[in-house]
């Protein structure tokens, strides 16, 4: 059954990314691509060879490889609505953490292995706003494990019954609010990062990457819509008042796409914030999530 | 005895108020040369029964103080070719002043003290006065000479207090006092040559290169 | 002759013979080893049997000195607190003896440095057996000492001379508050020996002052902020060997003080826990963002010692809440977490700080925007340094990475059963931590990044080599220290059980090391995992590209004229801006040059310079005030003979006038 | 055994006779250390039975050895040993080169030894007024030490520690006489004014006795270089040859600050309890702490520096004077280190002096690289001077802080601590550029086997007693506090 989720999160990852995408083009009146494009792109990628920078020193090769395989064990910890994680312990969240950190760090690395000006401007950016979201985060889960008294992600997630959406509505919804800045943040998306823009000056995510080519392009691009799957699932689980019912499961999907709309729903309605607005975005998040974590302890 | 007592103590009296007041050196090597024949005399005529110990030390005070120091300091004083004290830090006048005050007040004051045994407050007050002057001068004076010549006033006037209110200090102790001062004049004397060939001057006060 | 004392004599007879013979430099540093690696050696059985049996060794020795008794126990604490010392002397000085060649001109005295380098580690194996005030505080003294003429080995450089400088006077003055400390502990047993102190005798508020003195003393040594302006001078001032046994070891000892004078006071209270943490939250991100300004490598890591000492603070921390309130889960977790720390950021640090002894070698330079390339120019020393710089960042599988689990796992346990006045304290060791992990992680992609990755700025990073093989090695073993950690935790979390169990029952501990192993042992599977996913896929590449083309191409430009010249490079400066600009009310950095204006700027060049601030805006002011105080004083001594005797007539006039007064 | 005081007091007095008929400068120096030796094999026959046999009283009482008075006497003569095989050393070249005359040379020995005689006899002369004959005749004798050569400058402060230091030893000529006016009109056996009696007399005029005790405080203070009648002491320690201001600081101003003690002790007795000197021993020993503290930190003459570092000492002795037993115990104690330290800090200062041809700090560099010797000496000497463990001023202030807390004295001993700490800080930055960095270009100087005895012995006591206080001298320093801090 544990096994189910994490197949479940390695196949249907990047189906995450084409609804944000088609959701996005039919707010702007496209049609957008098909729905498994992003699955074409990857093995359209596999396919290709690779072009290095003569000036990099082998960490462009060892980024994609090590990021994808962080943010692959990542899948064995974050449990799908009713479907527990593979590994669950207490305080696994923290090591969530730190493996997408993992998946940062050498990602920052690989970029500035090219000796590139615009790769190291993203890099730099990525590690500022990565600094600042990451007290949101583990606010938000504090904020979670105080109220329902486990440490583990699986056992934080499924204890959320409509017991608490009743008693505990505002934080959650604080919660709720502060997870899903910190997924804007973390995965690149507007507000604060544009992943479709075309000028490297502003980009974040998008511009560490310019000198990777071939299967690295493609473990990096299935590593992010990895990690927008799992940060999604987190938020969508706090949704889903399920405990182990897999019966629910259909609802957790449901809530996946439609956070997958409301990400399109942003970025089709909001422009990029200028960079210098980005932390306070992300220190409002961690405001929201201390915010919840206040009212559970007035409670 | 009493009447020659007073004279002495009035001499000594003199003999400060003519310190503070007087500009020439050599003449204030006398007038100190006569304060301590001055000072040899008080315990000769003031204490009795005169013992063979207090004779001897009033001889050997009265030959140096009276003998030895002033001709050590005049031999200085002709090497070293100054006549007079400039106007001093504060000026004669206002010694002057000072030191009546500081006479009258010693008087008050010697009346005050707590020596129980003795009578000769008047004593003790000039013995005060004396070291009152001492210092002045020492302390507001520009040569060095007027210096030595303070110090020997201050030390004057602590043999004073010392014939009265101490008056059982052993006698090689008091040797010992004499020669040490003694000693101290010679060695200031030569200081003096010193300062004198090394600088071209005695002025105490231009000695400030070592500060800070 | 005890175990005990061939610690304390190997070492020091090494050193001796070293000085002695001084002459040799190869011989010389032989001794100095030769002492170091006798003192592990027989440090291993002892060492081994109380970590394991948790019982102490004792010696006692007669010593004839005034309120002194020459008492010595190993006691679990302490054991742990040797390992590194034992361990990382001799790993360093192998390091340091090769390093040291390449100062061979006349006037360096490498048997001095040698007998110092011995010298401080006898210094620090007494502080750690001393159980006697005056013992332990002459041995905290020569062990304070010590490093300040190792610092002072580059002599010639001022930055050299200053840095002993400010390192001796921080010394001095926590040590003058730590004699105080223990003569005022001192006087509830009226004997200096530990084991007479009788705390619990003491009223609250006077427990509460001997901890602040004893925090403040010990803080100093540790680098714990706002004392910690001694570490970014000294550390990179002395040659790296030393920087690493100062910054990997000798700053623990003030962690151990600090431990120690806890339990001299009788244990922890919520209070002293919160203070930890406040200060380990404040030391951490400000340590952390200070080393970000930095462009000097041994300065960035000096600065991010300062933030690993916060970390282990924070665990410190939390254990000593979970034990003031009776939480054995949150003290077991906490503690073990800051102990562990200790021991990782021994490893990391003394590491990082070979590697750039290892740069300074090759490229004659620290200055991070000089470099750049190196690892293609030392592969080997580049490897060690990347392991070393996501260890410290706290990742995954690396040993950093348990430490700061344990202590975020203490906390976040303790903050979902601790009542919500003494919740607080979790709390913010859960954000600053994160807060501290991130801009680690900032800090480390920009230094490994800019030093190693890239093309080489400078001529000097151009013409770069590999060290030989006695350079690098003993940091392969360092990284192989630190991948090992990570990958069998469970198996070093058994290191510190006995040596928590000084601060708990034993039996309170089984069950919360029980869960921490298992927590571990997921862990460091997981670690594996990744490590072996990795290669997995590192192998998936290389059957995927076996037949197609792998082209070399210059870095993408976006069409500027020159792109991949060196210049155009990102630097450390502008790496770290972002986050500089940001914090800049804490950091105040110092931009100089010209800042581009204008439609058509010409000659822009700008520098920013990042002093540390608390000197800057707290200890000069105060020392600049102080000396300008006593200034006034100097009027005294004009050289006019007449007016000091005024002085002396005066003094005597005052007191006469005291005395018929009646005030004396 | 009593036949030894009047042994010490001869054998300078032979010598200085001897060295009326010695024609060879160097022949010179080897006789007044032969002198000094040879007290020096006195004290050491004696030592054995030292412990036993003191107090002692001889020459109808006249001379007089105690405890406090026998630990005098031993960092005295260490200090002139150390002085005397450092002499030649330091006037070799000049001797050499005839810049110091024969004459200069013989005077310089006779004064030398004229100086131990005046010291010994301050240290064993029991009559309170003897005492103090031979205190000022140690002023009038080291003098004209300062001035051997005649320099300008010498000059100047050879008349200026002549005169302050006369003035004010003169009113501790008062005190000594307030001390006997004091005393009972009827009381047998006092009339010697002997310390013996005096100390346990009774009867007293307090309170002329408590002014008798200002008056000794602030004369022999002044020669004791107490705040704020130190002003010569700058002047004449950094005038003098090293070897002289070694002795100024090493010993004379222990002297000075052992007659306060002798004084203050027969006060205590009087009054039957030590809060009395104590708050005045605090007092000046705080003011001389916190102004040698301003001028260190402003300091630009190594010699000047050392001498407001005697300052700075003294006031630590005279504090812990005021600290009752264990503070005496620790101004004992710290009066030796003192004197060891102190001693080698100005031989190292005045040789550096010599081979960079100034005592300007700012012009001193490197000396460890340039002068190997001599720079180990300054930064050993220097360090231990500002309490680095494991020196042995490190063990006597620590002692003194703990005085200081058991005494609950807090203000004091806060006041000493910064005072100490900011002449830690300053001293420090005077140090590590003297003593570190390039050194320029120096004369190649070998040094004497003479040197390197002195510099190691120095060295190696101020360690051996920062590590070991063997139980013997503890026991001798506990009956020596007693003499004079015996009331709690």
């Amino acid at each position: 059954m544990s096994l189910t989720a994490v197949i479940l999160s390695l196949l249907l990852s990047p189906l995450l990314l084409s609804v944000i995408n088609r959701s996005k083009a039919l707010l702007a009146g496209r049609r957008g691509a098909p729905m498994l494009q992003p699955y074409f792109d990857l093995v359209r990628l596999l396919k290709k060879g690779v072009v290095y920078s003569n000036v990099s020193a082998g960490l462009v090769q060892l980024a994609p490889v090590c990021n994808l395989a962080a943010l692959m064990l990542c899948t064995l910890l974050v449990p799908l609505g009713p479907l527990p994680a593979l590994i669950h312990f207490q305080g696994d969240f923290i090591l969530l953490a730190y493996l997408m950190g993992l998946g940062r760090f050498v990602t920052m690395l690989g970029a500035l292995d090219t000796g590139s000006s615009f790769e190291g401007m993203g890099a730099s950016r990525e590690a500022f706003f990565a600094a600042l979201a990451e007290p949101a985060f583990f606010l938000a889960m504090a904020g979670l494990a105080k109220m329902t008294g486990s440490q583990s992600l699986t056992g934080m997630l499924q204890t959320i019954s409509m017991d608490h959406w009743q008693h505990n509505a505002p934080s959650l919804l604080l919660i709720l609010v502060a997870l899903f800045l910190v997924f804007l943040a973390e995965n690149a998306r507007i507000p604060v990062d544009d992943p479709t823009t075309h000028l490297e000056l502003t980009m974040i995510h998008e511009v560490m990457i310019l000198d990777h080519s071939g299967p690295d392009l493609a473990m990096i691009e299935y590593g992010v819509a990895l990690k927008i799957w799992l940060m999604a699932a987190i938020a969508a689980s706090i949704l889903v008042p399920s405990g182990t019912n897999p019966l629910w499961l259909a609802l957790f999907l449901v809530l996946m796409a439609v956070i997958g709309v409301l990400v399109g729903l942003v970025e089709s309605s909001m422009a990029r914030l200028r960079l210098i607005r980005v932390p306070q975005l992300l220190i409002g998040a961690g405001v929201f999530a201390g915010l919840a974590l206040f009212l559970e302890f007035v409670q | 005895m009493l009447t020659l007592m007073s004279l002495l103590l009035f001499l000594l009296v003199l003999t400060n108020l003519t310190l503070l007041g007087s500009s020439r050196l050599a003449f204030c090597i006398r007038i100190v040369a006569l304060q301590g024949v001055v000072l040899g005399l008080i315990p000769l005529v003031g204490l009795q029964p005169l013992s063979l110990r207090h004779g001897l030390l009033s001889l050997t005070a009265i030959v140096l103080k009276g003998g030895v120091f002033p001709w050590l300091l005049l031999r200085s004083l002709r090497v070293a070719r100054v006549k007079r004290e400039v106007e001093p830090f504060i000026g004669f006048n206002v010694s002057l002043s000072i030191g009546f005050f500081a006479l009258i007040s010693s008087v008050v004051f010697a009346s005050k003290l707590p020596f129980g045994g003795h009578k000769d407050t008047l004593i003790i007050a000039l013995a005060l006065f004396t070291m009152i002057t001492g210092l002045l001068l020492l302390i507001s004076r520009h040569k060095a000479l007027s210096m030595v010549l303070g110090y020997l006033v201050l030390e004057n006037g602590i043999y004073c207090l010392g014939t009265v209110v101490a008056d059982h200090i052993p006698m090689v102790v008091e040797f010992g006092v004499l020669l040490d001062v003694w000693v101290a004049v010679f060695g200031m004397g030569i200081a003096m040559y010193q300062i004198n060939r090394e600088f071209d001057h005695t002025d105490v006060d231009r000695l400030t290169e070592l500060r800070g | 002759m005890s175990p005990l004392l061939w610690l304390i004599f190997l070492p020091l007879a090494g050193g001796l013979i070293a000085v002695i013979d001084g002459r040799s430099r190869t011989r010389s540093a032989l001794w100095a080893q030769a002492g170091l690696f006798g003192c592990l050696v027989a440090a291993c059985r002892p060492v081994f049997f109380v970590l394991s049996t948790g019982t102490p060794l004792v010696l006692h020795l007669p010593w004839s000195m005034a309120e002194g008794n020459f008492q010595l126990m190993l006691d679990p604490l302490s054991a742990f607190f040797l390992l590194p010392v034992v361990i990382l002397g001799p790993l360093f000085a192998l390091y340091g003896a090769p390093y040291m060649r390449h100062y061979s001109d006349g006037g360096y005295r490498h048997g001095v440095h040698w007998f110092f380098y011995n010298l401080l580690a006898v210094g620090m194996i007494l502080v750690l057996l001393a159980r006697n005030g005056l013992l332990f505080m002459l041995a905290w003294e020569v062990m304070s000492l010590a490093p300040f003429f190792l610092v002072l080995f580059h002599d010639r450089e001022k930055k050299a001379r200053f840095a002993a400088w400010v390192y001796l006077v921080a010394g001095h003055l926590g040590g003058v508050l730590l004699l105080l400390f223990f003569l005022l502990l001192g006087t509830s047993g009226h004997s200096l020996d530990f084991s007479t102190f009788q705390p619990l005798s003491l009223s609250p508020a006077f427990r509460h002052l001997l901890f602040g003195l004893a925090f403040v003393g010990f803080g100093v040594k540790a680098g714990i902020l706002p004392v910690h302006v001694w570490l970014p001078e000294a550390h990179p001032a002395a040659p790296s060997h030393v920087s690493a046994y100062m910054s990997g070891v000798m700053i623990k000892m003030g962690i151990y003080g600090i431990l120690r004078a806890v339990l001299l006071l009788g244990g922890p209270v919520y209070s002293w826990g919160m203070i930890l943490v406040v200060t380990g939250v404040v030391s951490g991100i400000l340590g952390v963002l200070f080393a970000l300004a930095q462009h000097d490598l041994k300065r960035l890591l000096a600065y991010h010692s300062v933030e690993n000492i916060g970390i282990i603070l924070l665990g410190l921390g939390v254990g000593m809440i979970g034990i003031s309130q009776g939480r054995p889960l949150v003290a077991v977790f906490g503690l073990a977490g800051g102990l562990l720390h200790v021991l990782n950021h021994s490893l990391f640090k003394g590491m990082l700080f070979l590697g750039a002894g290892s740069i300074q070698h090759q490229c004659a330079t620290l200055e991070i925007d000089e470099l750049g390339g190196l690892k293609r120019r030392m592969p080997k020393t580049a490897f060690c340094f990347l392991v070393g710089s996501a260890a410290i960042c706290g990742l995954p599988p690396l040993n950093g990475f348990i430490s700061e689990f344990l202590i975020y796992s203490g906390a976040v346990h303790g903050q979902t059963i601790l009542s919500a006045a003494t919740v607080w304290p979790l709390l913010l060791t859960l954000a600053g931590l994160a807060l501290i992990g991130g801009l680690a992680a900032a800090c480390f992609v920009k230094a490994y990044g800019i030093i190693f990755l890239g093309s080489p700025r400078s001529s000097h990073a151009e013409d770069a080599g590999e060290t030989g093989a006695s350079m690098y090695l003993p940091m392969g073993l360092l990284a192989v220290a630190c991948i090992g950690i990570g990958l069998a935790a469970p198996l070093f979390l058994q290191l510190v059980r006995k040596p928590v169990g000084v601060f708990l029952p034993t039996f309170v501990t089984l069950l919360p090391f029980a869960d921490a192993a298992y927590q571990l042992r997921i862990i460091s599977l997981v670690g594996a995992g990744v490590i072996l996913l990795g290669l997995g896929f590192a192998l998936l590449r290389a059957l995927l590209l076996r037949n197609r083309p792998i082209r070399r191409e210059a870095t993408w430009g976006c069409g500027y004229q020159y792109p991949n010249a060196a210049r155009m490079q990102y630097t450390a400066s502008s790496f770290a801006r972002p986050i500089t600009l940001f914090f800049d009310a804490i950091l105040r950095s110092r931009v100089t040059g010209n800042v581009p204006e204008g439609l058509v700027p010409t000659r822009i060049g700008v520098e920013t310079d990042t002093p540390d601030p608390l000197t800057r805006f707290c200890f000069t002011p105060l020392f600049v005030g102080i000396s300008g105080f006593l200034g006034l004083l100097r009027w005294m001594q004009h050289g006019r003979v007449q007016l000091y005797i005024l002085y002396i007539v005066t003094t005597l006039f005052l007191l006469l006038a005291a005395l018929a007064e009646g005030w004396l | 055994m009593s036949g030894l005081l009047i042994l010490f007091l001869l054998i300078p007095l032979v010598g200085i006779g001897a060295l009326f008929f010695v024609r060879r400068g160097s022949v010179m120096f080897m006789l007044s250390l032969g002198a000094v030796l040879l007290d020096v094999l006195c004290l050491l026959v004696g030592i054995s039975g030292l412990p036993t046999c003191l107090p002692m009283q001889t020459a109808g009482g006249w001379l007089y050895l105690d405890h406090l008075s026998a630990w005098h006497l031993l960092v005295m003569l260490l200090v002139f040993t150390a002085g005397s095989l450092f002499a030649p050393v330091y006037f070799r070249d000049d001797l050499g080169s005839g810049r110091l005359s024969l004459t200069a040379a013989r005077r310089y020995n006779q004064l030398w030894l004229g100086s131990l005689w005046t010291m010994t006899l301050t240290l064993l002369a029991n009559n309170i007024g003897l005492m103090w004959v031979g205190m000022e005749a140690t002023t009038l004798v080291t003098a004209f030490l300062v001035s051997i050569y005649p320099k300008p400058a010498a000059i100047e402060a050879m008349w200026k520690y002549l005169i302050i230091c006369s003035v004010g030893i003169a009113f501790a000529f008062i005190g000594t006489m307030l001390v006997a006016a004091s005393l009972p009109a009827t009381g047998e056996g006092s009339q010697q004014l002997f310390w013996t009696q005096l100390s346990v007399a009774g009867g007293y005029n307090l309170l002329l006795l408590k002014a008798a005790f200002l008056f000794s405080l602030v004369g022999f203070g002044t020669k004791a270089g107490l705040a704020p009648m130190h002003t010569w002491l700058p002047d004449a320690h950094s005038q003098a040859p090293g070897p002289v201001s070694a002795m100024f600081s090493g010993f004379m101003l222990n002297a000075a600050l052992y007659c306060i003690m002798r004084h203050g002790a027969i006060v205590n007795h009087a009054l039957g309890s030590d809060q009395f000197t104590s708050r005045l021993y605090i007092i000046f020993g705080l003011v001389s702490i916190v102004v040698s503290a301003a001028f260190i930190i402003y300091q630009h003459d190594i010699k000047r520096l050392l001498a407001y570092h005697s300052v700075e000492h003294l006031g630590i002795i005279t504090l812990g004077l005021g600290l009752g037993p264990v503070g005496c115990f620790a101004a004992l104690l710290h009066t030796l280190n003192h004197s060891l330290c102190k001693s080698l800090s100005f031989f190292a200062a005045g040789r550096l002096g010599q081979l960079y041809g100034s005592h300007e700090m700012g012009r001193i560099r490197g000396a460890l690289h340039g002068a190997p010797l001599w720079g180990i000496a300054l930064v050993g000497s220097l360090l231990a001077l500002i309490g680095v463990a494991p020196f042995s001023i490190f063990i006597s202030e620590y002692l003194l802080v703990k005085a200081g807390i058991d005494r609950q004295a807090i203000v004091a001993l806060v006041i000493f601590l910064l005072g100490s700490g900011v002449v830690f800080v300053a001293a420090l930055e005077h140090l590590i550029p003297m003593a570190w960095g390039t050194a320029g270009d120096l004369p190649e100087k070998r040094c004497s086997l003479s040197a390197v005895a002195v510099v190691v012995g120095l060295l190696g006591l101020l360690l051996f007693f920062g590590l070991y206080l063997p139980v013997p001298i503890q026991n001798f320093l506990t009956r020596a506090a007693a003499l004079i801090g015996g009331l709690s």
